[in-house]
């Protein structure tokens, strides 16, 4: 469905990604770990065309969307749910989904609407309140929500567990999962929550340094050594309480 | 000689008719490392901007003591005032440095108040006179002193906002340790940090209350950082107190627990 | 692919034509006639051909030309943003001002410079200073002011009206313009400097106004529209630069020329704006001057560290206003003539310009700024009623060429020597 | 308060003041709709732009244009002349708005703050050239075209006059302030503006194109502007190549006086600035009304940073 070649792109005289290569199958949860500043954002961002690719190419379900602009890739079936959430802090909840749905057809609305509200019933009695006065929980499920109203084929998620509390951090990688099976909807997701994102992905690939340096499927890189040390055991992250 | 202490009581904070902070008291002693902990939108850093002068608390007060006997009553005080003459310092949870001057220059901002006086308000500067000249050396020495401790000798005459975000973070505690704090608030220190800089924060944090006894307060979802390296702990659930003690008095309380933690998954999660 | 350029490009350069149409035809194409019977409309629709073939033709050659260029990557923005993290390469910087010094130095006796030049270059350099002082306020501290025309014409006014009614030399109403006009800075500052960008902006430009508004209007103090005449010239030493006995000319035993005041203005005010210069190169390495940075970067960080925002601004707005102050009394003495024309926002504006377009912070940047925008257009008085349309547009078409300013490399303030220079 | 009632006692009676009321709400429309267009324009943008009170001025010499066409080409009824020049004006202006996006602001997207800024006094300084040299710089009258109004006596023998031209003043500046409240609250392009507004990036990856949507913004605004210079024109009867540059100032001042970025604070602000206005003149001088206005904005800003409607900003640490 996604398919990566060679890609380099950067801000300024910093070239962040040297040349990567991936592939997303249609249905797959692929996830991407890596350390801060490995480059895992910016390749999201360059999917979605800013920073500009500077070499390579990226083709989405066999057409070429290196030089798309970024409001038409919505169009195309990508949604893009990026770091810190981003959402309309002085919209409402309901205009902020809404907005989701922008480049849709507004026939569809309705039904995309309730499959956000199933997901996350705790938007349902929020609906007339801004963005900006939700929690960081709350936040994080419209923010999901929202990039579900466009009826993606390819959703890419950037950090989504990023400064979430404990509790919350299992409710969204839950709704991963649920949102990849009951819609199909392929997803490409950045982590560095390494542990609970490689449990959930069917495809997996570690990012050093603006590189693949590893790449297979959740459980290898789970039952990894040097994955292990480098992002689950070596900090103390992933110590929960006992 | 006694500890310094920080003392918050009955501390509220309304945004119109909603309660941010409501009633809470804790304290925080000048030899721990205090963990604020709680869910989003818990108020925790609503704690800290009521702590350093960011808002006036709409009730309560917060009272800081130095070792010396000293009294602050920091809800009466500006903000600058509080970093100026209670000594307690901050950082932010988006880092904020400044970013097109270098690593060095940050830390001598920091040390802006006594350079200031040193160089007659700017009198002396301009002249170039002795007692100026000398302040600007001690000034230096220090930041060099904090730059070798963080690790940025190196980058030291980089703009700080072309650092790694590791070494922004370390950057805007090294800065903080400048303008020579009492108390330090630290604003999710390791967040967006992996985990081998976790380490790396964890041991400076360890080593500011042993040898520098800084008292620390931290603001941190990172359990792995907040069980390893506090004393006390204080979990906040909709601007109250839930709970309020030792690393293992929490992880066992079952408030925290339905409120914060989640249920135990450490045998399903391996 | 050079095929399908070329139509690309003919169909853009169509749209500008066409857009350039649509501008023209109301404005152009009709002529708004004045007669005893009132307004009738005059039509010169051939004008709006014109224009729309010029701009298509134009447009089209420079879609050809500029199609290689357009089409590198464009990543102008981020270069724009990355400008500040760049290395700075004083060294280069350093020669080149002291060699800018030495040209201002010789410059009146070089063969080709005649009074005309030197007169030019005098106007040139009161910007320089007034750049100068600005950038303290703009460019260090990043506090916004459009209305920095006020304090020079505080110092202009405050000048000739001490020397007019009391009779004091240059040198003493020099100082006192200059301390006026700062406490005009830190009067206007102390209530407005909480505000923030924009709002600072338009409180400030509203200052300006407000001055030139009481200019106009305090006629028995101002003079009014007519402005002050009669400014007493300044001297050298007390020697007055006049014919006969007891003058400049005569004491030094030379020919009287009214060349003679114009070549010791252009050393005096050259002297001011070297002192300006060095003044602030100096006071941004010391902790006044990295504190105004450090506000302009991150306030709230400011007020973490414990340094107060209110008095770290005012310092700033008042040491600027102060240097706009000293440039008053230099024009005031120099014109001999001041009247509230000469201070109108066209002229803050410029000054801001220069700042902007020196490349905030860059000293050099202000100097070649300030000759490009002050020193060019002087040349091309004979475009007359062309020339301040022909201002504008090189205003906006610099902008654009370089919107990180001419020269954007911020220099440290200080080093640590073991870290050595990445 | 005192010195109205000090001044009303000298002389002026209740008709003097209720007069200067009507004065300042007709001032104060006109004002309000300019402010419209840097409210806008610096809610999506962040910006100030400059060249928006020269944009007005433009639609004032676009709509004296308008109206002689309208009477070269015989038409004689008023409101169909009004109606037609509306439309003129508002078109024509609006394509200088465009361009003044394309040329000024789009290349300098994403550059240092100030360059805009520069780059949009270079604009206003050549538009108003422009207009001087393509039109002449002596004063340009027209000839007054809607006439009578009705007179009041509240009380026997005061009288308050309001004329038609105010009450069409006022009455279009409320039907299209209501309209574009409706565009921007309720419409997909207001939800673009707003979104665009408030995180440029995110509206991208939701499919807004921002470029379009800015530029749609300057559209609006410039031809609200034309409005108001179709209202001056025939409000005063005499327009120059000058008038956008005060106009421009208080109309911003309106703007930020309102809180910048509100609508309604824009409309609101405009209001006030145009009672000051009415009422300064009216009581104290003529000379020093300017003053007045930039001192109460600097009064209303110390007491509320963001303006009268502006929403209060809870800094974010």
């Amino acid at each position: 469905m996604l398919e990566i070649r060679d890609l380099r792109s950067g801000y300024g005289l910093i070239e962040v990604l040297q040349g990567i290569s991936l592939r997303v199958e249609t249905g797959e949860i692929a996830t991407l770990i890596g350390a801060n500043g490995a480059g895992k954002t910016t390749l999201l961002m360059t999917l979605s065309g800013q920073p500009r690719a500077r070499n390579g190419s990226i083709v989405f379900d066999g057409k070429d969307i290196t030089h798309t602009p970024m409001h038409n890739l919505v169009r195309l079936g990508i949604a893009h749910v990026p770091e810190g959430r981003h959402i309309f802090p002085r919209m409402t909840v309901l205009e902020n989904l809404q907005l989701g749905a922008f480049a849709c057809d507004p026939k569809n609305f309705a039904d995309d609407l309730d499959f956000a509200l199933t997901l996350f019933p705790q938007l349902e009695s929020r609906m007339a309140q801004r963005g900006g006065t939700l929690s960081g929980g709350e936040q994080q499920m419209l923010a999901i929500g929202r990039g579900l109203m466009s009826r993606p084929r390819l959703l890419l998620l950037d950090e989504p567990s990023l400064g979430l509390a404990p509790l919350i951090v299992r409710q969204v990688f839950d709704t991963i999962r649920l949102i990849n099976r009951e819609r199909k909807t392929t997803i490409l997701l950045v982590e560095q929550n390494a542990f609970q994102a490689l449990k959930l992905s069917d495809k997996a690939y570690v990012m050093v340094n603006g590189a693949i340096t590893l790449s297979g499927t959740g459980a290898e890189l789970l039952g990894n050594s040097e994955v292990q040390a480098a992002y689950m055991e070596g900090g103390l992250a992933q110590t929960v309480p006992a | 000689m006694t500890q310094p202490v920080l003392d918050v009581s009955n501390l509220s904070m309304r945004f119109g008719g909603l309660a941010a902070i409501d009633n809470l008291s804790f304290t925080a002693r000048g030899d721990h490392i205090t963990a604020i902990i709680g869910p989003n939108g818990a108020g925790k850093t609503t704690v800290f901007n009521c702590l350093t002068g960011f808002y006036r608390p709409t009730g309560g007060s917060v009272r800081v003591t130095h070792d010396n006997g000293k009294q602050f009553q920091l809800e009466r005080m500006a903000g600058f005032e509080i970093a100026r003459k209670a000594r307690v310092l901050r950082t932010f949870q988006n880092i904020r440095l400044f970013a097109g001057m270098t690593a060095l220059e940050n830390l001598l901002v920091a040390q802006h108040t006594e350079l200031m006086r040193a160089s007659w308000y700017s009198v002396a500067g301009l002249l170039g006179l002795k007692p100026y000249e000398k302040a600007t050396r001690t000034a230096m020495e220090r930041a060099r002193y904090w730059l070798d401790r963080v690790g940025l000798t190196a980058q030291a005459n980089n703009p700080a906002g072309s650092l790694s975000y590791g070494l922004q973070r370390k950057l805007e505690i090294a800065r903080a340790m400048c303008a020579n704090p009492v108390f330090l608030c630290l604003d999710e220190p390791a967040a967006g940090l992996n985990p081998r800089e976790d380490q790396e924060l964890v041991e400076i944090l360890l080593e500011l209350k042993r040898e520098h006894n800084i008292a620390i307060i931290l603001i941190e979802h990172d359990m792995g950082v907040v069980m390893h390296i506090s004393d006390h702990i204080v979990v906040l659930d909709h601007g109250a107190c839930i709970a309020d003690g030792t690393p293992a008095e929490i992880r066992a309380n079952e408030k925290v627990i339905k409120a914060y933690l989640g249920q135990d998954d450490s045998e399903e999660d391996g | 692919m050079a095929r399908g350029l070329s139509l690309a490009a003919l169909r853009d350069a169509a749209a500008a034509g066409i857009v350039a149409g649509l501008l023209a035809l109301p404005l152009l194409g009709f002529r708004l006639l004045d007669s005893a019977q009132g307004l009738s409309l005059g039509y010169r629709l051939s004008w709006v051909f014109y224009a729309v073939i010029g701009v298509f033709l134009g447009r089209l050659v420079l879609n050809l030309i500029g199609a290689k260029w357009a089409a590198r990557p464009r990543s102008t923005h981020h270069n724009a943003a990355m400008a500040r993290f760049t290395p700075s390469a004083s060294q280069s910087e350093y020669i080149a001002g002291w060699a800018m010094i030495a040209i201002a130095f010789v410059l009146p006796f070089l063969p080709f410079v005649d009074r005309n030049v030197v007169d030019r270059m005098t106007l040139v350099l009161i910007y320089v200073m007034l750049g100068t002082g600005l950038n303290i306020v703009v460019g260090l501290a990043g506090l916004l002011d459009l209305g920095y025309v006020a304090f020079y014409a505080v110092g202009a006014y405050s000048y000739a009206l001490l020397a007019l009614n009391f009779d004091l030399s240059f040198w003493i109403c020099l100082p006192l313009a200059g301390i006026f006009a700062a406490a005009f800075g830190v009067l206007l500052g102390f209530p407005v400097l909480r505000l923030r960008g924009d709002y600072l902006a338009i409180v400030t430009l509203g200052f300006g106004e407000i001055v030139r508004v009481i200019l106009i209007n305090w006629q028995s103090l101002t003079g009014g529209p007519n402005g002050l005449v009669g400014i007493p010239r300044p001297s050298f030493f007390g020697l007055e630069f006049r014919a006969g006995a007891g003058g400049f000319a005569d004491v030094f035993g030379l020919a009287f020329s009214p060349a003679q005041r114009i070549y010791f203005l252009y050393y005096l005010i050259l002297a001011l704006a070297l002192i300006t210069i060095a003044f602030v190169q100096r006071v941004r390495s010391l902790p006044i001057g990295r504190a105004w940075e450090a506000l302009r970067e991150d306030e709230i960080a400011c007020r973490s560290l414990g340094l107060n925002p209110t008095t770290i601004k005012l310092s700033a707005f008042a040491l600027g206003a102060a240097f706009a102050g000293f440039a008053g009394s230099f024009f005031a003495t120099r014109q001999g003539f001041i009247s509230p024309e000469s201070f109108s926002f066209i002229e803050s504006a410029i000054i801001l310009a220069i700042v902007v377009l020196g490349g905030m912070g860059s000293q050099i940047g202000i100097v070649l700024a300030a000759v490009l925008l002050v020193g060019l257009p002087e040349w091309f008085r004979d475009l007359q009623q062309y020339r301040m349309l022909a201002f504008g547009g090189a205003m906006v078409l610099i902008m654009l060429w370089r919107p990180q300013g001419l020269l954007s490399r911020r220099t440290p303030t200080a080093k640590l020597a073991e870290a050595g220079s990445s | 308060m005192e010195f109205l009632s000090r001044a009303c006692a000298g002389g002026a009676g209740i008709d003097y003041f209720l007069q200067q009321l009507v004065n300042g709400v007709t001032l104060g429309a006109i004002y309000g709709l300019i402010a419209i267009g840097y409210t806008m324009v610096y809610g999506i943008i962040g910006m100030i732009n400059f060249a928006h009170g020269d944009i007005y001025m433009i639609g004032a010499f676009i709509s004296l244009v308008g109206f002689l066409l309208m009477s070269a080409l015989g038409i004689t009824s008023v409101p169909i002349a009004i109606a037609g020049v509306l439309l003129f004006a508002m078109i024509f202006t609006a394509v200088y708005g465009w361009t003044v996006e394309r040329v000024a602001y789009r290349p300098l997207r994403g550059a240092p703050r100030l360059a805009p800024l520069i780059s949009a006094i270079g604009v206003s300084i050549v538009l108003q050239n422009y207009v001087q040299l393509a039109q002449g710089a002596r004063v340009k009258p027209l000839q007054p075209m809607v006439q009578g109004g009705f007179t009041f006596s509240p009380g026997g023998e005061f009288h308050v006059t309001i004329s038609i031209l105010q009450i069409m003043i006022v009455l279009l500046t409320l039907s299209l302030m209501a309209g574009f409240t409706y565009l921007i609250q309720k419409t997909p392009l207001g939800r673009a503006q707003r979104a665009t507004e408030q995180d440029r990036t995110m509206a991208a990856l939701l499919g807004v194109d921002v470029d379009r949507t800015i530029s749609a913004t300057f559209v609006i605004g410039a031809s609200l502007a034309a409005v108001a210079g179709l209202m001056v024109t025939l409000y005063y009867g005499v327009i120059d190549f000058y008038l956008g540059f005060v106009a421009g100032i208080k109309a911003f001042t309106a703007a930020v006086l309102g809180g910048i970025g509100s609508l309604p604070g824009a409309m609101l602000g405009g209001l006030l600035i145009g009672l000051i206005e009415a009422f300064w003149s009216g009581y104290c001088s003529i000379a020093y009304k300017d003053v007045a206005v930039f001192g109460v904005l600097v009064l209303v800003l110390i007491f509320r940073p963001t303006g009268l409607l502006g929403r209060p900003e809870v800094e974010k640490v």
